[in-house]
């Protein structure tokens, strides 16, 4: 009795390998795949794991600077931050007002060029062949100007220190950033031409890989991912640090938590960053950049402290924990795209291979910062 | 423990497992570490010029003019692979954009290793990747050229001492041009790729 | 054959037929390699950049350096490779791309051979290209390039039937399948006039048939990296480049004959052979820009929506505009009816792609505080916050 | 600030840097530095009201050694009160710390290893970092992965890192090492970093600077 076998398809196991253009760098998925729709995700890191934190556990308070940049390599100044904050509480010191708005307009504007970066890879992924790409980034080569003058250096700039920042900007500081703010803005008025109202990027990404509230808390989400969900968490707001109580600026919150939404909580995010560069570029006082009472040798007391940023993807906290001496005993960064990341495959199972891609885009993961 | 190879020693500090039986089992039967098992990979790529089409066809005919023909169509079209590892990576991508825009040298990336003939190291080679860089290295078509970009893939960079990190990308493929910098700016990079057309010119009808 | 008009026939056909050969082959890598050298140019001017400027004055020689050193490539082939069907993929691409200009008139007397079932004969041989996909897909034992090759097949398969269709369409209002009496009816009005529906569907369908954006899912650089191309190198791999800009070109030229009025439209066909030959160029050119202008503003429609896309909407519009066609010839009704019916359809067209995509409108709501939503901070929790 | 006057640090168990200015008249023959410092800082009891009672009216069984640390309240728990603390403090309505910010290991070498959870609330906006003491040999604690989905690669990466087994992890594979490499744990303090050829410590401000620190303290 011959019994008839209907039709099963045999299930093929995709390696979007560490080389892959829409993998952001090296991040190894293993989908695999019934027909086009997906039925299991294994997502391999490490491959970027160069142990960030070991080295700085082997640099005085004031070396380690480096690290942070490198680790979050879009958001360089808001590491910064979290790092000189977590040191200036361990030891002490008392930051001057004219740093801390520095800082915090460096903060934002890095944010802005965060995004921008987001915006091009997102097109990218989708499918817009490098235009939005060429658009996003001749708004951020503007910005990036700006922090070359401040800092000196492209994209690792190393400005800030624990106390203050290193030198005072240069004096045309407030004018320059006054004359690139209309041009970022007309920059995204074009980038919302392009992508926001286009029908066929509307199609590929409404009601994908959505996240409800709760499972997003759960999975440790933060930043937009988190805003996208639904939950108003932003801890400029919620547990504000530096001066962000100064400034009056609303958080983008999201309903569906959807790529689509993570697309414009992002977008909506640095017209809000622009508007407080907008109002402390007109508070910026003078005054000392350092605490005149600087110590030669930053030595810290045996204690542990956590500082938290609100980074451009999410919550970037730096713990250290210190055992007395100027270095610290263990530096633990915590780093909101391995959070973000853990969460790709419950999103991402149910969906079509083309949705994988644009999910891991709207993740806007950065591989250094997984691995650290 | 060192680990002898062709172009130098990876000498790397793993102290044995922490456990250390009383008596040491000697290494032969003593079950490989992760360590080991991943240094075995770590062996440089053999490099073999293959044979290009035209050669087959005709082997001495066409030579002596097609040479110069060639290294100048060459140096003009290089396409590299979109390969981007660390911090390097987006320096690299500024370079491709339209304020640095290396179209200019007809140099447009390709996401296959196949259709590519520049691999650009751009970012730390760590030892988990070290097997996966050698991998795409060979499946490149022959006359394939490698640029090392930063100073992480040039002798690990600021991340040298720690030990999941490859010294330097030349321990596994053979570099055509070392770009400085961390990150080297886009100009850097692109004099990099000048150097590297240079390089095609002098050394036509060799490979 | 008549060349240049010069009325002159040849009476041995095999030398005829070479002759007919050696004008395709060399007038098409020409004018293949030129394209390649127009869209890179054109996608730099939209991208803001200045495109390959260094070779030759401005660039112009790159496609042929880039030509040259893919002939001096290393030629690979994957040990596991199944050995003829992958080194045969490339002719089974390449050859049907340059069989459709056996048919295709380039002015009113200019053709390699003219059938008087041109247009059948056009689309019946561009129908052969995805076999080559498929055994270009299969033959390379390539995980992407199977899935590259299986959604090629499905793609090309199911957009071949709103093609013929939107051709039969206007045919049916020409009477004639043969590619002068089309042109010779638009001497006043253009057939995009009488069936604005039907260009829409050609258009779709051409542009899905040729892979370009936005139904670019077999050769998807960011999902299955370059498709069923991804193990082919060196000159194989130009032999895929070539025969994909070949087809833009037949396409556009086809879509400037049957839509645009070829050689007739506003001059009224007496002029001589030149000025015909500008014309149609010309036109192709439009369409061909406005191919490449397409590429780079859309992104990619994923398999599924492109299927539906073709069989819900192209394919009983399509219908539609066959009835309505015939509806308005039975019955002799005037022409300016046909204009009528092909643009009521075209605006559903449209309104369907509008309605199946903006379900609502859909914003981000700015939260002023911060924990908005959560009740006043009650005291005792307050003290244990942050520092 | 007042001038040259040390601002009056706030409730800290342990003073911060002492400034240059005072001279210390001790003998010459000081221990070093390091020593002199690391004796245990005196923990200071959190405040009241703080979620340190919350925990305490909600776990009455349970014996937790909380103090208030620099940047939030600490309280350390034994292991094995893990099963027991977890699901009260995720579930209960008054402590609600549904969201676990952080958790990964340090190595105290001699004094065994340590687990660190660091858990907040959103609705409530309290925070509260956990820690749980294990011995160098028998390194084993009990998994939190089925409380919160983000333990799952924290845990998965401190086993990486420190060699800490979760009992009860759905998978515990390796994250950031090779898939084989499981008896590698780089980031021990066993496990020094590569030598570069000549190391320019003393010029980037090892010894040297802190000997010239020294003479500047005289």
């Amino acid at each position: 009795m011959v019994t008839e076998r209907e039709l099963e398809t045999v299930e093929l196991n995709i390696n979007m390998g560490p080389q892959h253009p829409s993998t952001h760098g090296v991040f190894r998925m293993v989908i695999t795949v019934d027909g086009e729709r997906i039925v299991d995700v294994e997502p391999h890191i490490g491959y970027m794991h160069r142990g960030g934190e070991k080295l700085s556990e082997t640099m005085d308070f004031r070396q380690a600077i480096g690290y942070q940049d490198r680790t979050d390599y879009l958001a360089q100044f808001l590491n910064e931050q979290a790092y000189c904050m977590a040191v200036e509480k361990l030891i002490g010191l008392e930051v001057p007002e004219r740093s801390e708005y520095i800082r915090l307009i460096l903060c934002e504007l890095n944010r802005v060029t965060s995004h921008l970066m987001f915006i091009g890879a997102f097109g990218i992924d989708l499918g817009f062949f490098g235009t939005s790409f060429t658009y996003a980034f001749r708004e951020r080569e503007r910005i990036q100007d700006i922090f070359e003058e401040v800092s000196g250096d492209r994209l690792m700039y190393g400005y800030f220190r624990p106390g203050g920042v290193v030198w005072d900007v240069p004096d045309n500081f407030v004018q320059r950033v006054r004359e690139v703010l209309p041009y970022t803005k007309q920059g995204m008025r074009d980038l919302d031409l392009l992508l926001t109202e286009n029908e066929v990027l509307i199609a590929r990404s409404r009601g994908i890989g959505a996240m409800s509230a709760e499972r997003a808390i759960n999975w440790g989400l933060s930043g937009p991912m988190l805003r996208a969900s639904g939950v108003p968490w932003d801890l400029r707001k919620d547990q504000p640090y530096s001066l962000y109580d100064r400034f009056e600026f609303s958080i983008p919150v999201g309903e569906y938590g959807d790529v689509y939404d993570r697309y414009l909580v992002r977008l909506a995010e640095v017209h809000q960053s622009i508007a407080i560069v907008e109002q402390a570029i007109d508070q910026l006082p003078d005054g000392p950049i350092m605490p005149e009472k600087m110590p030669r040798k930053l030595r810290a007391p045996v204690a542990e402290v956590y500082a938290a940023v609100e980074g451009a993807r999410g919550e970037y906290g730096i713990y250290i924990v210190s055992k007395g001496g100027d270095k610290p005993y263990r530096l633990k960064i915590r780093s909101p795209s391995f959070c973000n990341l853990s969460a790709l495959k419950e999103m991402t199972v149910g969906n079509y291979v083309a949705d994988a891609v644009a999910i891991l885009g709207s993740v806007d993961i950065v591989l250094c910062d997984v691995d650290r | 423990m060192e680990v002898e190879t062709a172009r130098g020693t990876i000498e790397t500090t793993q102290t044995p497992a922490p456990a250390a039986p009383p008596v040491p089992v000697p290494p032969s039967e003593r079950p490989k570490t992760g360590v080991e098992r991943e240094l075995e990979l770590l062996t440089p790529a053999e490099v073999d010029h293959g044979k290009a089409l035209y050669r087959q066809v005709l082997p001495g005919v066409l030579q002596a003019p097609a040479e110069t023909v060639l290294a100048l169509a060459r140096k003009s079209s290089l396409w590299p692979m979109t390969f981007g590892l660390a911090c390097c990576a987006i320096e690299m991508i500024a370079t491709y954009m339209s304020h640095y825009d290396l179209e200019r040298f007809g140099i447009v990336p390709w996401p296959s290793p196949r259709q590519s003939d520049v691999m650009i190291i751009a970012g730390t080679v760590t030892k988990k990747m070290a097997p996966a860089v050698k991998l795409l290295y060979e499946q490149m078509p022959n006359p394939k050229w490698v640029i090392s970009m930063g100073a992480c893939a040039t002798n690990g960079g600021p991340y040298t001492r720690y030990d999941r990190v490859l010294q330097g990308v030349d321990k596994i493929i053979p570099v055509d041009v070392y770009v400085p910098g961390c990150p080297p700016r886009p100009e850097a990079l692109m004099d990099g790729f000048i150097a590297l057309q240079h390089k095609i010119m002098e050394e036509r009808g060799k490979v | 054959m008549t060349l240049l008009a010069l009325d002159y026939d040849i009476e041995n056909p095999w030398l005829d037929a070479v002759l007919g050969l050696l004008v395709i082959v060399l007038l098409m890598t020409v004018m293949a390699l030129t394209l390649i050298y127009v869209e890179r140019k054109v996608a730099a001017r939209l991208q803001m950049r200045l495109g390959p400027m260094r070779v030759g004055p401005h660039g112009t020689l790159q496609t042929l350096a880039d030509a040259i050193k893919l002939i001096g490539k290393e030629d690979l082939r994957p040990a596991s490779a199944d050995r003829w069907v992958f080194e045969l993929a490339p002719f089974a691409i390449f050859v049907p791309a340059f069989l459709g200009f056996v048919a295709i008139p380039f002015t009113r007397n200019w053709a390699i051979s003219f059938l008087d079932l041109g247009l059948f004969y056009i689309v019946a041989v561009s129908g052969l290209s995805f076999i080559g996909f498929l055994m270009a897909g299969w033959g390379s034992d390539n995980k992407y390039a199977l899935l590259g090759g299986m959604r090629a097949a499905a793609q090309l398969i199911s957009y071949e039937v709103p093609l013929v269709l939107s051709l039969l369409a206007v045919s049916m209002v020409v009477g004639s399948l043969d590619l002068r009496e089309i042109v010779e009816y638009q001497g006043r009005v253009p057939l995009f006039v009488w069936q604005p529906l039907a260009l829409f569907i050609f258009i779709a369908a051409a542009l899905s048939e040729l892979e370009r954006q936005p139904f670019d899912i077999p050769t998807a650089e960011s999902e299955v990296v370059g498709g069923p191309f991804i193990e082919y190198s060196g000159i194989r791999w130009s032999m895929f480049m070539l025969a994909s800009y070949t087809n833009l070109f037949i396409y556009s030229l086809l879509g400037s004959i049957v839509f645009l009025g070829g050689w007739d439209w506003p001059l009224g066909g007496r002029e001589g052979l030149w000025l015909q030959l500008v014309w149609t160029a010309a036109k192709a050119g439009f369409l061909i820009l406005f191919f490449i202008w397409i590429r780079f503003t859309l992104p990619r429609l994923r398999i599924d929506q492109l299927m539906t896309f073709c069989w819900k909407v192209l394919i009983p519009l399509a219908f539609l505009q066959i009835f309505l066609n015939g509806l308005v010839l039975v019955y002799e009704w005037p022409d300016v009816f046909l204009l009528l019916t092909s643009g009521a359809g075209l605006a559903l067209a449209c309104y369907i792609v509008y309605r199946s995509v903006r379900v609502e409108p859909r914003g981000v709501r700015l939260v002023p505080a911060g924990r908005a939503r959560l009740p006043a901070a009650t005291a005792t929790a307050e003290g244990g916050s942050g520092a | 600030m007042a001038e040259g006057e040390q601002p009056d640090a706030p409730a800290e168990g342990e003073p911060p840097v002492q400034p240059p200015a005072e001279a210390p008249a001790s003998p010459p023959e000081r221990p070093a530095r390091a020593e002199r410092e690391a004796k245990a800082p005196v923990k200071e009891p959190p405040p009241p009201g703080s979620i340190a009672d919350l925990f305490a009216q909600a776990l009455p069984g349970v014996s937790l050694d909380a103090y208030q640390g620099l940047s939030s309240v600490i309280i350390e728990i034994g292991r094995d009160d893990i099963p027991k603390v977890m699901p009260v403090a995720r579930d209960d309505p008054r402590l609600d710390l549904k969201f676990l910010r952080c958790l990964f290991g340090v190595d105290h070498q001699d004094e065994g290893l340590e687990v660190v959870y660091q858990l907040l609330s959103l609705d409530k906006g309290h925070e509260v970092t956990l820690k749980t003491r294990l011995s160098q040999d028998d390194a084993k604690v009990p998994s939190v992965a089925s409380l919160w989905k983000a333990a799952d690669w924290h845990e998965r990466e401190t086993r990486d890192m420190f060699g800490i087994h979760f009992e009860g992890h759905p998978h515990l594979l390796p994250l950031l090492l090779p898939e084989d490499m499981t008896d590698h744990f780089p980031l021990r303090k066993d496990n020094p970093l590569a030598e570069i050829a000549e190391w320019q410590g003393d010029f980037l401000g090892g010894d040297a600077a802190a000997a010239a620190d020294e003479e500047v303290e005289e």
